[in-house]
């Protein structure tokens, strides 16, 4: 499709739907309501909103859904670190039942029973997957459970009056940005540990870092590139007897459910995305969820209201004078919360178990085969004797020592198959022209071989032909942009059609 | 593989019972064992082995049963939902951040597209259509607002605001904001929390007679101390903040950032906040195609002018057109990109992460069903409603209206001159299947036995009448 | 444009009254007014002006007021559908030629995608997808039936019976075919109407014990001016022809086509029709993924050996597979379209039309969905399921299960021991939410006193305990 | 997409979905149910089905389904005589409602009021539109109402005893093919009309036609051409002047809601395809729904059972002893009467006649603007000073001749540029080069625009490039098909994998 942007579709007076309109009683008896309206704040002028026909609505954005690839459409083994599984159709029959989808936040506790019940059962579910002992779903995404639990501390710390000398909170390099910029949001000083030569985050590093100072460790593990720190404990204890306090971001869980948990590693809190781990859909990057789990001593600190059961039947819990308040209007992303029971219910605890165990099988075998297969394909620390697990960062390094070719243009290029693009790496890049990728449980061996060919034939194209891979795209939904300056300099970007009406010229001026 | 414990089943049969997992396909132990064989493994535990022994899960996780046949597993969820009582079988008259709107199908058609669903984080090749369709209703909600910068959607209302206020503190390093105490509790809890450590916040009295922001509270706590005031129009009660020029302007001269939150399906009738002084607007777009949901179809926007000292203040992604290689093809990419904490960890602007774009996509695709008339008739029709129902509340004995401010969709009501609490007239109110006002005596002192009541476009008249009429009952009979 | 009586619109807001209606684009006065002047009409009537006066409708068509709004469309048609009573909140037992079976998920989000939804006859380029799933149903039943030619789906399994027969008419020129007179009596009516002017259609009788074919009047009935035989199996009321492979050779003997038709959900646990002789076999794709929609998801199928005398005769048409001038690709197209009456008009094989492509694609979503051994587990499980609720039946005084056949998914319950009519139980029935069996007597005067249940995969024991222990109930206690 | 057949994506074990099994106490019950099957009965082998994932599933027929392009989304003015609207998504909704889905047919009629009512309202809306008696909407789509059309004819002269005699039906050459085809089909002798050099159905033709044979007339107006037969009512006055019945196939009855009906003209009954007139989706080839209508003195002859109201309640009427039986098991296509009902709702009799009176103006700019802008295109009769009404069939015979590129290479041509290929002629082709157009009421004036310059634009390749256009197309969803003569010779074509698996060497022999 060469879609046109919607406004260019416009015609004055038309309609895609007609809203409800209340009958001539109660225009009668309202009278003149816009007259109302004091001046000031009595609109003037028709907002400019496009005017178009219910079938042209449909069909543009049917198209631009056409020009997006969703993971239950394609192979996306791509999205590394995103754990981009099969979304179950079910699940969005669930969420569409009006018992679900016409609550409001404010109904009385009586008439809301049932979804009580599946928050409850679904805290339960990640208080055992997490061995900790309360949970809150109110986030409204991973980072946001981050942030979470940056207030947490923040909290734990101001109650036991030493916010003031606890001011740093440590993390590492290859932990989510988040682990830094959410307790930088906080208020905290962040520490950044740098991998040891293994790749593992740096123990010796860490004891150098840590001091009465220290309000917490939030890291990762495995880390991004796939590599289990098997001294985890060891970096948690350390950080206990300094004092600090323990956030575990497990945000991708998958390959460790019912495998290994933050209880075992001796965390005092963790967190899990929901639509990475559960299975619930990533919309495009949201609506998501977060699942925020702690030991008990932290539980009086978690935003209100919590999901509670006197013995007879759930209530929400607003009397926490200890809460840090709030981090989300309401309970969070309910219809997210509802998919994930129902993924979990769907799986079972030897679901559960399998999709670990597939996960690192898949990802065992792609990354084995694909460094044997691709030429110029290589993977960070590849010498350190540790079998990855759920994930691995690659690098093009060699590919692009020889061929100028790049793995931002060999990103670009795949879309040419029908693949999405994969994710090169998290910033700062430590590891050269990287390449991350997760094949979780969803994905067949199929899709393995298929992915491996794709790459085989891309470093093959980039020796013999390296223009062609560095033009990419070709087939996708857009050709290559013009220049990637634009989109930084503020002459030239337009966040907005009508931004773009004002600057079209600057934009187009060469 | 399932296994499944089936004593009957025996001999040749018996490999009935071993099932793969339909959302795992290499759950089959033929293919696992090709898989592991290949790599020259025997053994999932080859692989765990990196995990000390001290670090596993010894044990099976303790969860329920469960549901393997689609079938069963729908009857499970919908009997747990059904304990629910929704608003499809109920008149529903609560607000206060959520609102019964409904919900075009062409909307719903969308946002259960497999491809906009289950992308994520894409590039704008494989992923144009996302990145299209999101710098769509950023220009929709452009119009709307009458500003030229708009960020790709935000968890909620509430963190778009705390983020409109972090980007002011960090525009003019002034570490201080005014907002007003009649906002909406919920919101600003959150708000408290998220300008900790930093940032103060000063609550500016309202009038509890017009529900407005006492203008002479305002100028005592104004300084140049001050980042930024962010004001509510209408207000957390529906109201109409009419001074809201003028706050602007008052802030304007202590040079602070004026900040206008809106319910922005008011717009088709309340003027665009940049047309009375907003410096930034944010605001909720649950209004625009998204159902109820328990709260939990929440979106926040923010907006600003396209000046470099916002646009480089905004944590989120923002997505940009740009020309392509192609003669006349339209491209789209992030724009300024380095600002943000991917590109930056602590250095960036606050933190992004997985918001709602889903939700912002359907916000588009609802303006451009309703299109601009629709929205004025969606707005004017509200306000009939409203001034239909405060009429028949007013004939109620023992039941007033006593704001007289003008209102949007929402308006207070009080009980106290009958025999019945609010909370009372609720309960026996849900037996007529009506969801009754908000009970404000919950949430603000000032309003000790008044209701929140919410019109909208689903209510018509017989519905208005029905709620009166079960209120006057209640009131008279029980 | 919609014309709004509103007395309170004035001066220049009155524009607001006139609508252009939502699914018609160019209802737009001034586009319409545009669209004449480009071609120099002032006026539709100069269009209409071809039809002559009295033969104009002069009037306007008396239909009831529209509700334009979509929110009051969907409460007005809600509404009326809320007048039923559906299987959602009854446990349902009536089969007969609809059954209910689970709908996976994942079938009703392909149906409901607009490019099937809202394709026709477009060729393969344009609707490459449609040709192959079309061609891939037609594969799986191929398969389930062991065939290698089918045809695209027709509107129900009735008329694939009949087209089958006049099928078998045209190759072999002979007028007869014999139908057990056990077979649905609704189908019968359909083959007896189709099969006129030149079909003669005889009976065969059934052992009303066994509600078997009596082979001896088969016998006596068969001669070399039959065409075809056609048998159900399992039949009607549930049964398996037990004697088919004998029927098939008998057929032969004279000649004749042995057309078989099926419930395919019940081939995973019984014999393709063609190894135990059918010719032809046709069948009710319902059960593969389709509601029961108060009958109205019937989707029909026939297959046949891959011979040019089947494939030559069938009215339908037939979507084949091909190459295309790209090495490897898979293209698509229609098989013999000179045999058709689109082709042909009078001279082309009965008629085509519209039938019922989006059914058979979601009947192919089914069936790769469950695959072969989800089918045997549905098989074997409903069996279960039938035979556990016989024996239940058996031990209420008054009813007994009188044919000891063996049956999938249906069989007869004979209530002539009780104090009540069939009708009563279901009337009780209903009063518990269950919707009883089938009435067999009135449609079958050998079955007086008898019901027709059907159990299937959505019944679990209790539903099964529940209908037992309120018959049981209604029987004794009333 | 380069989709695989299904069966090339199966794997042995490999599940999409479980069903559920009855439980331990059923099974022990129950016994050994298979051995109760005889052994003749008993299958022995697995069926041959694949064996794919949920997500590999869902992935692979969504990828058919973007491979396809319904109308409502693409510019599909190109099925002419196929009136194909916007199929609004709100009525998808209400067909999902489980008060309607989960319906079974045989439900006590109690239980049925709902859809009995919808039932009966349709039928009193198809009765308003044709001005006749009575209506069934058994029949399953709009040639099988044309069949019961001719079953009742039957069944008339049956019960007159006139059946021998009164064995010809007349039908006309630009009627649908079913108007000749279900007389025959029902054992009538069938008389084809050849047009007036008007292009009208020729009166005086049809004066030599008619007889004491003439069981009755079934024909279409406007026929598939677009031209309005001004003596409509002479042609059925001249066939019930013979005795004759007079049918009316109404199968696109679009551009003449509330302004011309069959009743006016004379007609004893006529049919609507739902799917078209009414706005209901064609879901690739149906299900749809036909809608027969007829006058009280043949009301008898309906298929049972028709649906009545006894002032009380809505009941279905089975004592019918004059009726020819059934067409259809049970009701007809309930959904699609859901849908069709919906959408008269949504309409009201003003949005009707708007749907006439924009169909015509659509229609009369595209051929106007057609013809005057693309070379080498014009359309049939164009002398005859007739104007015409909501379709019009169109001829490239010029640009042929110029050429040499045909009407079947520009329709294949067309799918390049992301529009329907548009619909020829039905066979015979009287017009040479066919091209049949219907742009109802749901297309935009921009999408007439682009229809044109897409035209446009192929005639100007023709001339320039007739190659280019020969061997469309280039972008669709798949090539060109390589030997079309392989689909009509049994060695080669293949209805089914299985087939393609035993005839594959013979089909890839050259």
């Amino acid at each position: 499709w060469d879609e046109p942007i919607i406004y260019e579709m416009s015609t004055p007076g038309v309609r895609g739907i007609l809203v409800p309109e209340p009958d001539q009683k109660i225009k009668d008896s309202a009278g003149d309501v816009m007259a109302k309206i004091p001046d000031s704040l009595r609109r003037k002028k028709e907002p400019n909103l496009p005017e178009v026909s219910q079938k042209h609505v449909l069909m543009h954005w049917t198209h631009l859904a056409q020009e997006t690839m969703g993971s239950n459409l394609t192979n996306d083994i791509s999205e590394g670190t995103c754990t981009m599984k099969y979304n179950p159709r079910i699940n969005e029959e669930l969420v569409e039942n009006t018992d679900f989808s016409l609550l409001h936040p404010e109904q009385s506790e009586e008439t809301v029973q049932g979804i009580l019940e599946i928050y409850s059962e679904f805290e339960n579910i990640v208080k055992e997957v997490s061995g900790l002992d309360k949970a809150t779903l109110q986030p409204g995404g991973g980072n946001h459970a981050v942030y979470t639990a940056a207030s947490i501390v923040r909290k734990y710390w101001e109650e036991k009056g030493e916010l003031d000398q606890r001011d740093e909170i440590i993390t590492t390099i290859f932990s989510h940005p988040c682990d830094a910029a959410t307790p930088k949001t906080a208020g905290f000083k962040v520490i950044t540990l740098q991998p040891d030569e293994q790749g593992l985050p740096d123990i010796e590093a860490l004891k150098e870092a840590v001091s009465e100072r220290t309000a917490a460790i939030f890291m990762t593990n495995p880390e991004d590139i796939g590599l289990y720190n098997p001294k985890v404990d060891k970096f948690v204890e350390i950080v206990h007897e300094a004092g600090g306090l323990c956030f575990y971001d497990q945000a991708n869980a998958n390959a460790f459910l019912g495998v290994a948990r933050a209880r075992e590693a001796g965390f005092d809190m963790c967190h899990f995305n929901v639509h990475k781990t559960f299975g619930t859909p990533h919309g495009g990057s949201g609506p998501g969820n977060g699942a925020f789990c702690c030991k008990e001593k932290l539980a009086k600190y978690l935003p209100v209201p919590t999901v509670e059961h006197d013995g007879d039947k759930y209530y929400l819990d607003y009397d926490r004078p200890h809460s840090i308040g709030k981090v989300r209007d309401f309970y969070g992303t309910a219809g997210v919360i509802v998919r994930a029971y129902a993924w979990v219910m769907a799986m079972g605890e030897e679901g559960l178990r399998e999709t670990a165990d597939i996960s690192v099988i898949n990802n065992n075998y792609l990354y084995r085969n694909l460094v044997e297969e691709v030429k110029g394909l290589s993977y960070c620390y590849r010498d350190n004797g540790l079998i990855r697990q759920e994930q691995v960062r690659y690098t093009w390094e060699e590919l692009t020592d020889d061929t100028g070719v790049d793995t931002l243009a060999i990103e670009r290029r795949i879309a040419d198959f029908g693949i999405q693009h994969y994710w090169t790496s998290h910033e700062p890049w430590l590891i050269p022209e990287p390449m991350t990728l997760e094949p979780c449980e969803s994905y067949s061996k199929d899709d393995l071989d298929e992915y491996i060919k794709v790459l085989k034939r891309i470093a093959e194209e980039a020796y013999q032909d390296p223009e062609l891979v560095k033009n990419a795209p070709h087939k996708a939904a857009s050709r290559k942009r013009k220049d990637d300056n634009m989109l930084d300099d503020p002459e030239r970007w337009a966040l907005t059609w009508r931004a773009y009406q004002k600057k079209k010229d600057k934009i187009h001026a060469d | 593989m399932i296994i499944v414990k089936d004593d009957n089943i025996k001999g040749e049969e018996k490999k009935l019972a071993k099932r793969a997992f339909p959302y795992i396909p290499n759950s089959v132990e033929e293919i696992k064992a090709e898989l592991l064989e290949d790599i020259g493994l025997s053994d999932v535990e080859d692989i765990f082995k990196e995990i000390p022994d001290h670090l596993r899960f010894d044990g099976k996780l303790n969860i329920p049963e469960p549901k393997l046949s689609e079938y069963e597993l729908k009857k499970h969820v919908e009997r747990i939902l059904s304990k629910n009582e929704s608003a499809q079988n109920n008149l529903n008259f609560k607000g206060g951040g959520v609102w019964q709107h409904y919900v075009p199908s062409v909307c719903r058609t969308i946002a259960g597209r497999d491809e906009f669903l289950t992308a994520y984080v894409g590039d704008a090749y494989a992923d144009h259509g996302k990145f299209q369709a999101l710098f769509e209703t950023a220009s929709m909600i452009g119009e709307l607002v009458e500003l030229d910068a708009v960020n790709t959607p935000t968890y909620d209302w509430s963190n778009a605001i705390v983020r409109s206020i972090r980007m002011a503190s960090r525009i003019n390093g002034r570490k201080e904001v005014l907002i007003p105490a009649s906002m909406s509790p919920s919101r600003k809890k959150v708000v408290l929390n998220y300008c900790k450590p930093d940032i103060k916040v000063t609550e500016v009295d309202f009038d509890q007679d017009t529900a407005l922001i006492n203008l002479d509270d305002l100028q005592a706590k104004l300084s140049d101390q001050v980042s930024s005031v962010y004001i509510e129009n209408p207000n957390y009660l529906g109201y109409l903040e009419i001074s809201a020029q003028k706050i602007g302007e008052l802030t304007h001269q202590h040079g602070a950032e004026f900040i206008v939150g809106v319910d922005p399906s008011s717009l088709g009738v309340l003027e665009a906040p940049a047309n009375y002084g907003a410096d930034m607007v944010c605001g909720e777009l649950q209004p625009f195609g998204l159902n109820m949901k328990w709260g939990g179809a929440l979106s926040g926007f923010i907006a600003s002018p396209d000046e470099e000292k916002y646009v480089g203040e905004y944590p989120s992604l923002l997505f940009g057109i740009t020309p392509t290689v192609e003669e006349g093809e339209y491209g789209f990419g992030h724009v300024a990109f380095e600002r943000t904490s991917y590109a930056q960890r602590e250095k960036g602007k606050d933190f992004i992460g997985t918001s709602t774009a889903l939700y912002g996509i359907v916000a588009g695709v609802y303006l451009a069903l309703v299109g601009p008339k629709g929205l004025i008739e969606l707005g004017e029709g509200i306000m009939q409603r409203c001034e239909y129902a405060k009429k028949k509340f007013a004939e109620i004995e023992g039941v007033s209206v006593p704001i007289k401010t003008p209102s949007f969709k929402e308006f207070v009501v009080d009980f106290s001159g009958c025999n019945k609490s609010v909370k009372e007239i609720n309960q026996l109110l849900e037996e007529e299947n009506i969801f009754g006002g908000i009970d404000l005596g919950e949430k603000m002192e000032e309003y000790e036995n008044c209701a929140l009541f919410c019109f909208t476009e689903v209510h018509d008249r017989y519905d208005i009448n029905k709620l009166i009429n079960s209120i006057e009952m209640i009131i008279e009979k029980y």
